[in-house]
Formats: structure tokens, C-alpha cells, sequence
């Protein structure tokens, strides 16, 4: 057994480290007040929208700071070595994950593409992967509906074959910077079918005849997620991605690849919370002793999130069975986070609530969490039919 | 012990759930509805009541008697007792709109201002910021001190919930003796000063209170240690009986979207981990409903109140939040949604926590007490 | 809106609290070493088993305080007027408890009588009910079997009818006391019933021909429960207490009544284990101040469960439905009771682990009342199924 | 990373798989049979295992090796490092028959009691009571001063576990310098007294330990602050991998009843309200299992590992209990009776929070650390 990083992860955690120091760190300051729109790697599509002179000026820092980190080879690290890219470990994407999030910067390195695209086969290729490696297009994730979240049978647009086309009709709720992607990743059923069977995934450009980008809601979250109308939109055949009738699957390996990253992103935000406490209680030491035992219990369950997630990243690097782990690793972290938001604004008390603060941003972000991409009720579920299916293996150390 | 309501009770209680129902809740579709199909990037702006809507319920409040509910009638208030005004309290807490009964404290019944306040021409903001801490008056650091025909206060800054009020209403500490005393302050004295107002998290917003050797006199003073302790826990009763209404509205709100959505071929409501959701819910409720009744009903009595008051708020507000935290949860991604008031109460909730008494400061004030006196 | 005791039960509150004052609390230091037996109202039953000397020494003290209580006429308090009982008010008796359990001398007031014996008719009244108010008789409770707890449809003992007799065949598990009870409250179905349907109660002598108490369990709560057999026991129809297919509503109401006295008990013992750690706490300053928040946490939880427990017992003084209101009293108070002992053994240290300590012993006592009678999760079933029959109508206040 | 165990390592962990599954859980009916059918009035006795079957075992464990792992192999142990220790205390956590690896640590390797520790002649007592609290040794009270040829140890009361032993190993405190020692004392050394010996809750015994003025020669001086702080670690990773195998234990029974315990029409396991508390059991393992072996390697890798190891215990513990916990709850009325082993564990579980650190202090040191050094 041996938890230390190989020597080739070891390296790439000491870069990003160095480039958080370096260039991250120091922008802290300047970016407390900086406008709301900068998370993740897709800020750009959305901030191009805003005539705000402020988003233009954070706008050329962090393009600044994407060439900087290209320069340093940290660009493409997720990506496979066939498109060009690094094609690092799974747990070399969560030590890099976890050096970014010590700065409070909402920098990521790029370009991320949407793992199941690398499914694209011929032409698929060039229209559609390529453009998002490059960075030149961004995707949309279109599963849930109305009234459907995690249970494919509920999912109601429909893909009728036409001779070599589809058409397709329903109603997508929330797939977020839909308003904004190139594309989306669209999720239908054929005709007739029911559960998973007949689930099929489209790629679908922005501007298609039939597919609407209806409006974008407002949330608590700030992110604006959509609605898409599709109406009669006729698509080829040749935009099927992977099999017919198996696009459950895909929206199924594109949700667990993601969990351990957000895994470590609430790890990454607890900790900076729990940072600011401690600021916070470094200057009172009455308060500090009052809450001391309250920060040492978070800081333990963070040193807990921390390893699950390291575990499960290793997991799927052996190419293990990791859904029950990701599972795991998703209902922990955002539980976790929202605790940890929710003891920071007890100890920094109503001055924390106002919008601009950091505390407050992370209570209103934090709660979405708990519910996207699979809520806390739908994580206990998949961890339970793994413990009733395989009983206590999971502790049968590999 | 009976436990029903009186006559009198059931009729205000039924008074303000039928206006609340009637010219509040029917409103709330409009008041949340998203105006633009696509929304700048960013965090959506702070929301606020049509001002003409708000005068037009504020005129329908008043002419069903509630309005100004701790003055009394003379002064054109409606008189109501802590009981009664939970009562009413509980009921606009059912709604997201931003609409309730103005607070005027019954010791300003004989203040110049009473009037124009009643009326609306002036507005009144509690500056009890150094409250929020521990719910007690430990913490008071602004300053007064006697001068002749009045008061001279000054303090650094204070954080002023409703910033844009015309008086205000805080304590202070007597310098020397330490002693606190109640004031009232107008905006417009020489010395006051209220900057960087910016918004809050929930749907309100905030402004920094400086005082400079702010000149008041002798009639501003309105009173000591135990009126400022009153307001504390009238303000505490506000918000428990509040969050009660919120804590409804969420559980029925809940227990009605369980019923009718179905996954995986069942309701939620058939689903033992939203059952025990809602089971949980209820029982806190239960809990805050009776202990928030019974500290108004002490208060009415004339007997001690504080603690139970304090206590009420503290259970209240944090039942207000996992209520609506439980909503957005039972929901799903409409919960976060600012079409569904369900993340308006889960903000302003959370605010609620921290106002009049944090959780744990309040935690160790009552502990504090138990165990030197060994008795609860 | 009235939260006052009437004036009689204050003047009852009183009386008691005197008693406590006088006779209880100076015991206090000489019960702390007494003997694990004298739990409830039918110690005597077991206690006299015993051969140890100290305990025929607390027998004695026991009996002394009957007399007491007796002669300040606080015997007999629940007991129907028609029976010579002074028939109190719910709200009336939970006063009682509450005055009682703030001393840890473990007295009860008697004679309790299972409140379903209320139902005897005819001879049953003189050869069951009447022994049981004049304290002469005590009962059993056979209820739940191996594999049947809250579910009426899994009870399998069987009543079959012949002539004017019943034969009974079947195994109970876990009535306390029927090791040394007279009768026990025995239920069965009839043959070819299902769910609540033909489930029957029999009042059943000790040495009926057929009924055998095989064993008494050991528990972590130091209670005994047995295990009874019935084979071809037979007994006469006049033994049935009720009506012949209604035992199961007796069941509940046998629960529904004691639920709200569980919850005031669960109170008294939470409230001395809390102050016990009070008493430690005053020793040490600095101790005081760490653990003083969660102290303040209990106690107001604590003040939540008291005021609950009152409501529901003024409901049940009303006859207004109150199976909402028990399961929630059982529940708040058996979980708080929990969390109370678990905190105060932390606060005291390994050295409360002994086996005689009352906070061990609070602890090895407390974990059964999680289940007996109902477990938590049967009491949030009840309440669930509340709130989705009658939604928030709970609110509505009367 | 590679998380996999070496083939040295699963060998061990097999090894110790095998002989609790065969030598000790096939015993735990026969030790947990009641053996009366009616039973005296009163909390029922202590279980002690039968003193022929504890011999019996002792031969078959030393047999494969699993006996005074610690202690290197020419002295008669299994040299076995802190990751194999723990692999091998996490199977035996799993039974409820009171039998384990005799702890001796390694630095008694060269004591003149060695060979009768590993013989079993003579029985070792870890004295550290004081420690108890958070975990460190700054509760330390015992004092020792040097005096010609040794030193003279006194302590006033000291509550010790395990009070039938010959050899107590314990920290004080030098008198002037407040420097810590490691001591080993024997039982019969003048001024050494047990009394008050009764039960605990768990299955086990405590006695009250003082020592007058007692006098030890230089060589039975052990260590220093380092060595008394590894005999604490190395407890916590005992601690918390006994902790991981009650709560496998406690898991895997459960899985097992609520898939064939039926109510009200179907089994427990398709109950939400059962499968969330397994699940989260279950999360809990695992973040658990994780800890406790990274604390164990970075022990045999030379870091720094004291910190992570008090963690390990402090949560595996908890774990611990919630599992017992929730077993028990899941075997209903089973659950508290003393045929089963749930409630075995649950005691036993309950006292091990209380050793090497109670929760609340531990968390309290953490966090005054991070709140200083503002880093995890």
C-alpha cells in the first residue's frame, strides 16, 4: 500500500502549486469584489454577454492568466493524449483540482470537454470534439425535463426516426449556459420505449430548426440554467452520439466522472471557508476558544472528504466499479460544504450575509449542489443498492 | 390549562390569515414571476414590492386593524397583546411577498413622531446591531452620556438593517455608569450618518450607523435596561412567530408537491426518506408553535418572558431554515428557482438566525445559567 | 389562551412536590448504590425474588414511602372514580410525573393499572381489575412475537374457537414481567384472519394449563423480557377482554396513553443526567465554559419537549386525536433523552462508565426505549401518515 | 498511489481473517448463551471468557503469529508494522468474544519482563488515565523525581483498566522540569496500590491505582515525551481498527437481517428509512477504513503521523457506536438482548470514545491549531 502521489503527479501537483502561488494568490485581493459570473471554465461565454466595463477588466486577468498557465504546460491535462492533450490520472486531476482551490480565485485550467464526447466518431470529430478541445465551442447537457430528474423513465422527449433523420420533440429543463453553448448534448427516447431502453443522446447545434432556447431562470445559485423547447427539429442520424438506445449510459459515465472533482471543489471551499473563520477567530481569542472545538471537527471531516476522494479517484484509475464510491464522495462533499458555509456564517455572524461576501456568495452557491447533477436522496439511493447487492465487499481492501 | 384559542384570538388570527391569503399570497405570482426571458450574468438583483402596491396594503392593513399592533388605539394602533400579534406575525410569515405589519414599539405612544409613523410618512429601524451576537445587551458599545437638555451619543459604527428610515431606535451604554439606555434618534441630527448601504443575501439591505456626538434631547431617552430588553424579545416573539409561518408554508408546500410528483413510478410521498423529511419537520414545529405561544401567553401574564422568548426565536428560525431548506430539497431544481419562494425563505431565514441572538452565544448564555443554577 | 394548571392540579403539583421535597430527596444518597430493581410500579413482583439482603432493605424503604404517599392521598391518582381512583386529568398526571422525576429515587405513585383492564366486564372486573387497582395482581403484556413487532399482520399466535372456548397456540417474545406476573393481556388472532382483523384479546391466568413463561432475556436494560409459549392453552370466552376481533385498537390505545408519560419520564431522567453535569461543570471553570453552549442546547430542547408533552396531554383530556401527538412525544423525547446521556458521558469521562455510576446506567437503560413500545421509526411511520392524510391541520390551533 | 496490499500484507490480513472467523466467531454462541432460563433481578453480571478456551486461544493466535505484534521477532513477537497491526486489529474487532493480540509495545523489547509478557506469565496495564481526556499528555499529573540509582513516582488516583495486571506502563511528570517520562512499574513495587476494582459498562473492569513515593531504577525509565506520545498513537490505531471491524461487523449483520426480516408486507431492505442509515453507515466506513490505514502507512513510512492517528480513532470510535447503534435499532427488540452481539458493542464502543481523546477535546486542540496556523 502506498498513498504518495507518483513522481510524475508529484511534479504537476508541484507546478500548480507554484502557479498558485505565483500567479493566483497574488490576484486575491482584487478579485473580493469581482462580479459573480467567473466560475468554472465556461465563464467566458456568459461574460462576453455583460457591457459591465468591471467584467471586461476581469476578463483580460483571466485570460492573462490562461496563457500563463498554457505556457506552464497546464493546459490539456484531462484531455486524451490522441486530441493532443496530457491525458494525466484521475488522481492527478484531483491533486491539481485541490492546489487550484486553495486560492480563492475561480480559475480553472482548460480546456475540460465533456468526457462523453470523446465518444464522436467521423466527422463527429471535427464538428463537434475538436472545436471544444480547442476551446472555440462550449456544450450544453440536456437531460432533465419537467418532470424528470434521475429517473430515465420519466424522460418524455421523443426521437422519431425519419428515414436517415430524427425528429425531435419535448421540453429540457435546466441544462446550464444552454443560452450561450454551441451545442447541446440532448437527451431523447424513441418512440414506444421505456426506462433506460431507447434513451438515445443527440448533439445538436445551436440554431437548429426546431430547437429553441426558450429563456434562462433565475436561481439562488446565479446560474442561470435554461429551458429548451424542441419542436419537429429534425436531426441527422450522424449526430447520434455513441449507439442508438444507449445514451443512458452516457449521461450515467458523464455524472461519475465528474463527482470526484466535485468532490474535491467542496473540499477546496470548506477548507477556504474554515480559513476565514480561523481569520476571523485569529483576532478575537475568547471566540476563538468558543469555537475552537467546532473548527477542529470540520477540519477533520475535510481530512475524511479529502481521502474518500483521493480513494475513489484511484478506484477509477484501476478502472474499478466506481459509482458506488463517486456516490459516496458527492453526498459527503456538498453535505459537508453546506455545513461548513452554514458554521462560518454563524461565527462571522449578519455582517457576512451581504452579497458580496465571499461567505454569503457561498452560501447562496453552495445550495444547488445538493441537488444538481443527482440530489442527496439519489446519491443514498445508488450507495444502498450497492451495500444490498454486494453487502460489505467494498471494505475488502483491493 | 386550555389551550383553544378565545373569541377574540380566533378572530385576529383569522383576520390576518384571510388578508394574508387574499391580498398577499394572490400577489406572489406576480411579485416572483421573472420579467426578462434572458438574464444578464451575475447574481439576480434584490427584489422588492412595487411601491404602489405597497401603499394601496398598507391603507387595506390598516383598515382591518393590522397595523402598528403594539399601540395602542388611541394613537390609531390596534392595541394587540404578544399573544395576539404572534397570531397575525405567524400568518404574514406564510407568504414570500415583503409585506408586513409596521413594528412601532409601544413606549413611542406618547412621541412626537407616533403619528407619522402610524401613517406611514416616517419609518422606524431598530439599531440593535451589537444585539445580534448574544440576544442581550452584554455587547452594547455605543456611548451616551448626559448633557444639559439631553444626550450626547456617538458610536463607530453600527450595522443599520432598513437603512433608509427616518428614526432610530437603539440602545446605549452611559458612560461611567454603564448603564443602558434607550434612544431615539432622528436621521437628520447633526452627527448621524449612514453609508455604504449594499444589498443583502436576503432580499433586504444594510448601511453602516455612525454617530458623532449625536445631541438628543431628555424625551429621547425612552428607557432603560429592561424596555431595551423588551424590545429584544418583542422583536424575538416577531421573528419566531414569523418563522412558524414560514415553517408552514414550507411543510404544506412540501407535503402537496410530494403527492403529485411521481419517480420511479411512485409519489414521493411514498418514499420513507421524504416522509421522514416532513415527520421531522413537523415535530419541530409542533415544538416552536407551543414554545413561541407560551412565551407570548407569559408576556401577556406579565410574567418573566425572556428566556422562553429567546428561546422561541433561537428553535423558530433554525426550524424556519431546514423548513425551507427541506422544501427546496422536496422540489429539486425548482427549489432553487426564484419563481418558488422557497430559496427567498431559505435566505431570509438564515438571516433570521443570526439576528437577536446567534445559535451557540444563545446556547451558552441559557447554559451558562443552568449550570450555576443547576435548574432549567 | 390559557397555559395555567387548574387549580386543583396545582394544588396536586403541590402536594407532590412536597412529597418530593420530603420524603425523596433525602433518600437520594442512599439509593445511589441500591440496587437495579426498582424501576416502575411493579418492582415488588421482582424484587421479592431476591434472597440479597440490601435489597429487602430497600424494600422496605420502598414500602414506607407507599404508606406515605397513600396516607397524602396520592394513591390511586389515575384510577376511574367508579373504582375509588381520584381519576386525574392527563395533563394532571404528567404534572405528577414531572414533580417525581425530579428526584432520581426511582418511585412511582401506584396502583397503575394497564388502562385497557378498564374494559372488564362482568367477573372480569372482580377477578382482574380489581386485584390490579388494590395492587394485589399484576399483568403482562403479550404483544409481539419472533418475527412480529408493529406489524399486526405478522401476528401468528392463533385463537381457534371451540365451543365456548378458545384454544391459543404460539410463542410471545419480550413481555416484561411475565416472569412474575399473575395474568397476562394475551393477543391472537383468529384462525384464517389477516392485518388488524380478528386479532383478539385474553386476560390468562399464570399456571393455565398450556401457557408456560419458558425464559426471561438478558438485555442490555437490566429489564427481563420473556419469552411465553402457548400450546393448546385453552380458555373461555369469558376471558376475552373486549370484543372478540377488536384487540387490536386496545393495543393502541394501550400505547397511545403511555406514550405521553414516556415522553415526561424521558424529560425527568434527561433533566437529572443534565444536571449532574452541571454539578461537575461547577467544579471546573474552564470545563463549564467549553461545554456550556451544548449544556444551554439540552435544556432548551428540553423546554421544547416539556411544553409538547403538556399539549399533547391536554389534547388527550379533550378526546381529540392524539396518536400524532404521542408518536411525536415518543420520539422527541426517547431521541433526546439519547443525544442527553451520550453528551453527558463525555462530559464526565470514562470514569462514568462504571458499571453502578447513574449515568451508565441511564445509558444501558435508555437505548431500549428506541424501541419497545413502538420504535422510532414506527413513530415517524405515524406521523408521516398524519401529515399526509391531514396535511398541516395540525397548525390549526383549537 | 497503489492502494492495493503488498502480497506481505494480505497474507496478514488473511491470516488474521481466517483464525477470528474459525477460532473465535464460531465460539460466540456458546460465549453469548444465556445460561440460566430465569434470571436474577438486576443488571446482569459481567461475561468474562472462559480462562481454559482464553489459553487455548493464546497458543493458536502466538501459533500464526498473531500475538505481541509489535515486539520483534527475537524477542517471540511478529515484528509487524503499524499498517499489519491495524489490518490484523480490524478482524478482531469484528467478534464479540473478548480476545485480542496481548499490546506490548516495542520498546519493551529489551525489558528483563519481555519473554513473561509474550508467555502470557505476566499481564501489562497501559496507565493512562490522565490521557484520556484529549489525548495528549498535558493532563499528565503523575510526578516522578530522579533519586540516586532510579527515580520515586507518586500519583494520587489514577483510574486503570485492565486492574488484574503485574506491569503498569505509564507517563509522569518530572517535578521542577514538568518533562514527561515513560515508566515501567511494577505491581509489587512498595507503595504501588489497586483497589476499588469493579465493573465498567463494557465487559471489563477498572480499579483505582495510586502510587506512593515509588521507587524504580534508571532502567525502567522507557522513554521520554516522544515515546509516551507513540504509546498513545499506536493505542488509537488499535482503537480505531477494532472500531473499523465493529463496524464491519455491525454492517454486514444488518445488510444480512433487513434483507430477510419482514414487515408489514415487505423486507426492512426495501424501507428508504433502513437503507439511508446503512448507507450512511456505510459512507462513514469508508472515509474510516481510509483514514485509519493512511495514519497506520504514514506511521511505517517515518512521517508524522500522530495527528492523523488521533483523528482515525476519534471518528472511527463514533463510527463505531453509530454502527452498534444502528444495529441494534435494525434487530429491534433483538438488538438490546444479550444473545446477540450488537449490544456488546455497543457498550464496548461507547467506552472507546472515552479512551485516548474524548471527541469534544480532541476537536478542540485541532482547531485551536488550525485556527493558529490557519492550515488543516
Amino acid at each position: 500500500m502506498d498513498f504518495h502521489l507518483s513522481e510524475q503527479e508529484e511534479n504537476l501537483r508541484q507546478t500548480v502549486q507554484e502557479f498558485v502561488h505565483d500567479e493566483l494568490v497574488p490576484l486575491e485581493r482584487e478579485f473580493e469584489n469581482a462580479p459573480d459570473i467567473f466560475e468554472g471554465t465556461r465563464w467566458k461565454t456568459r461574460a462576453r454577454l455583460s457591457s459591465d466595463p468591471d467584467v471586461k477588466h476581469y476578463i483580460e486577468i483571466m485570460e492573462a492568466l490562461e496563457k500563463k498557465a498554457d505556457a506552464k504546460g497546464l493546459w490539456y491535462l484531462d484531455v486524451p493524449k490522441e486530441y493532443g492533450g496530457m491525458q494525466v490520472s484521475n488522481v492527478a486531476m484531483i491533486a491539481v483540482t485541490e492546489e487550484l482551490e486553495k486560492s480563492s480565485i475561480p480559475f480553472e485550467f482548460g480546456n475540460h470537454v465533456s468526457n462523453i464526447l470523446y465518444n464522436c466518431k467521423g466527422e463527429q470529430i471535427e464538428r463537434f470534439l475538436w472545436p471544444c478541445v480547442r476551446g472555440e465551442k462550449t456544450s450544453a447537457f440536456g437531460l432533465s425535463e419537467p418532470a424528470s430528474g434521475a429517473d430515465p423513465s420519466m424522460l418524455q422527449t421523443v426521437a422519431a426516426p425519419d428515414g436517415d433523420d430524427f425528429i425531435i420533440n419535448g421540453t429540457k429543463m435546466f441544462p446550464t449556459f444552454a443560452d450561450v453553448a454551441d451545442f447541446v448534448q440532448l437527451f431523447a427516447r424513441l418512440p414506444g420505449t421505456k426506462g433506460r431502453e431507447g434513451v438515445t443522446c443527440f448533439l445538436i447545434e445551436t440554431g437548429t430548426p426546431g430547437y429553441r432556447v426558450v429563456r434562462s431562470i433565475a436561481t439562488m445559485a446565479g446560474t442561470e440554467p435554461c429551458e429548451l423547447v424542441f419542436e419537429d427539429c429534425r436531426v441527422h442520424r450522424s449526430q447520434v452520439l455513441g449507439e442508438v438506445g444507449k445514451g443512458w449510459d452516457l449521461n450515467q459515465a458523464w455524472l461519475g466522472a465528474r463527482r470526484f472533482q466535485v468532490g474535491i471543489r467542496a473540499h477546496g471551499a470548506a477548507q477556504r471557508m474554515l480559513r476565514s473563520v480561523a481569520e476571523l477567530l485569529r483576532a478575537d481569542p475568547v471566540e476563538a476558544q468558543r469555537f475552537a472545538s467546532q473548527v477542529g471537527r470540520f477540519a477533520g471531516e475535510l481530512a475524511a472528504l479529502r481521502t474518500l476522494t483521493y480513494f475513489g479517484s484511484w478506484k477509477a484509475d484501476q478502472k474499478m466499479d466506481v459509482r458506488s464510491e463517486a456516490a459516496n464522495v458527492k453526498l459527503f462533499a456538498t453535505e459537508l460544504l453546506h455545513h461548513v458555509i452554514d458554521f462560518a456564517l454563524e461565527v462571522a455572524g449578519p455582517s457576512a450575509m451581504r452579497k458580496t461576501h465571499a461567505m454569503a456568495r457561498a452560501f447562496r452557491h453552495a445550495r444547488s449542489n445538493r441537488i444538481i447533477e443527482g440530489p442527496s436522496e439519489i446519491q443514498r439511493h445508488i450507495i444502498q443498492r450497492a451495500l444490498f447487492r454486494e453487502g460489505i465487499t467494498f471494505l475488502e481492501l483491493p | 390549562m386550555d389551550l383553544r384559542l378565545s373569541e377574540e384570538e380566533r378572530l385576529v388570527k383569522e383576520t390576518a390569515a384571510h388578508f394574508v391569503a387574499r391580498e398577499l399570497i394572490s400577489r406572489e405570482g406576480a411579485y416572483l414571476k421573472q420579467r426578462e426571458l434572458f438574464l444578464p450574468p451575475g447574481d439576480p438583483p434584490r427584489r422588492e414590492l412595487d411601491p404602489e402596491i405597497r401603499s394601496l396594503l398598507t391603507e387595506r392593513a390598516k383598515q382591518v386593524g393590522l397595523w402598528a399592533l403594539e399601540l395602542p388605539e388611541f394613537v390609531g394602533g390596534s392595541g394587540m397583546g404578544a399573544l395576539a400579534r404572534v397570531l397575525i406575525h405567524r400568518e404574514f410569515g406564510r407568504t414570500i411577498l415583503p409585506f408586513e405589519p409596521a413594528c412601532i414599539p409601544g413606549l413611542m405612544a406618547n412621541d412626537e413622531n407616533v403619528t407619522a409613523l402610524v401613517e406611514g410618512r416616517l419609518s422606524l429601524a431598530f439599531a440593535f446591531d451589537q444585539v445580534h451576537k448574544s440576544g442581550t445587551l452584554k455587547e452594547v458599545e455605543t456611548r451616551f452620556r448626559p448633557e444639559s437638555g439631553g444626550f450626547a451619543i456617538s458610536a463607530t459604527s453600527i450595522d443599520l438593517l432598513n437603512p433608509s428610515a427616518d428614526l432610530f431606535l437603539l440602545p446605549a451604554r452611559e458612560q461611567g455608569t454603564n448603564r443602558i439606555g434607550l434612544f431615539l434618534l432622528d436621521r437628520e441630527t447633526p452627527g448621524v450618518s449612514v453609508g455604504e448601504v449594499v444589498d443583502l443575501t436576503a432580499d433586504s439591505q444594510v448601511g453602516r450607523l455612525t454617530l458623532k456626538e449625536c445631541k438628543v434631547k431628555e424625551n429621547r431617552l425612552l428607557g432603560y435596561q429592561y424596555e431595551a430588553g423588551e424590545i429584544i424579545a418583542c422583536e424575538q416573539l416577531r421573528l419566531a412567530a414569523r418563522a412558524l409561518g414560514i415553517g408552514m408554508r414550507c411543510l404544506a408546500d412540501s407535503i402537496e408537491h410530494a403527492r403529485s410528483r411521481v419517480t420511479f413510478g411512485r409519489p414521493l410521498s411514498q418514499r420513507q426518506a421524504i416522509q421522514w423529511m416532513l415527520a421531522d419537520l413537523s415535530i419541530n414545529l409542533r415544538t416552536c408553535t407551543w414554545l413561541t405561544l407560551e412565551a407570548a401567553w407569559r408576556a401577556d401574564q406579565g410574567m418573566l418572558y425572556f428566556a422562553v422568548a429567546a428561546l422561541a426565536k433561537k428553535r423558530a428560525a433554525r426550524m424556519a431554515f431546514e423548513a425551507a431548506d427541506t422544501a427546496i430539497q422536496i422540489h429539486g431544481g425548482y427549489g432553487v428557482c426564484k419563481e418558488f419562494p422557497f430559496e427567498g425563505f431559505y435566505r431570509e431565514a438564515r438571516l433570521m438566525r443570526l439576528l437577536y441572538g446567534c445559535e451557540q452565544e444563545m446556547d451558552r448564555i441559557s447554559g451558562e445559567m443552568f449550570i450555576t443554577e443547576g435548574a432549567g
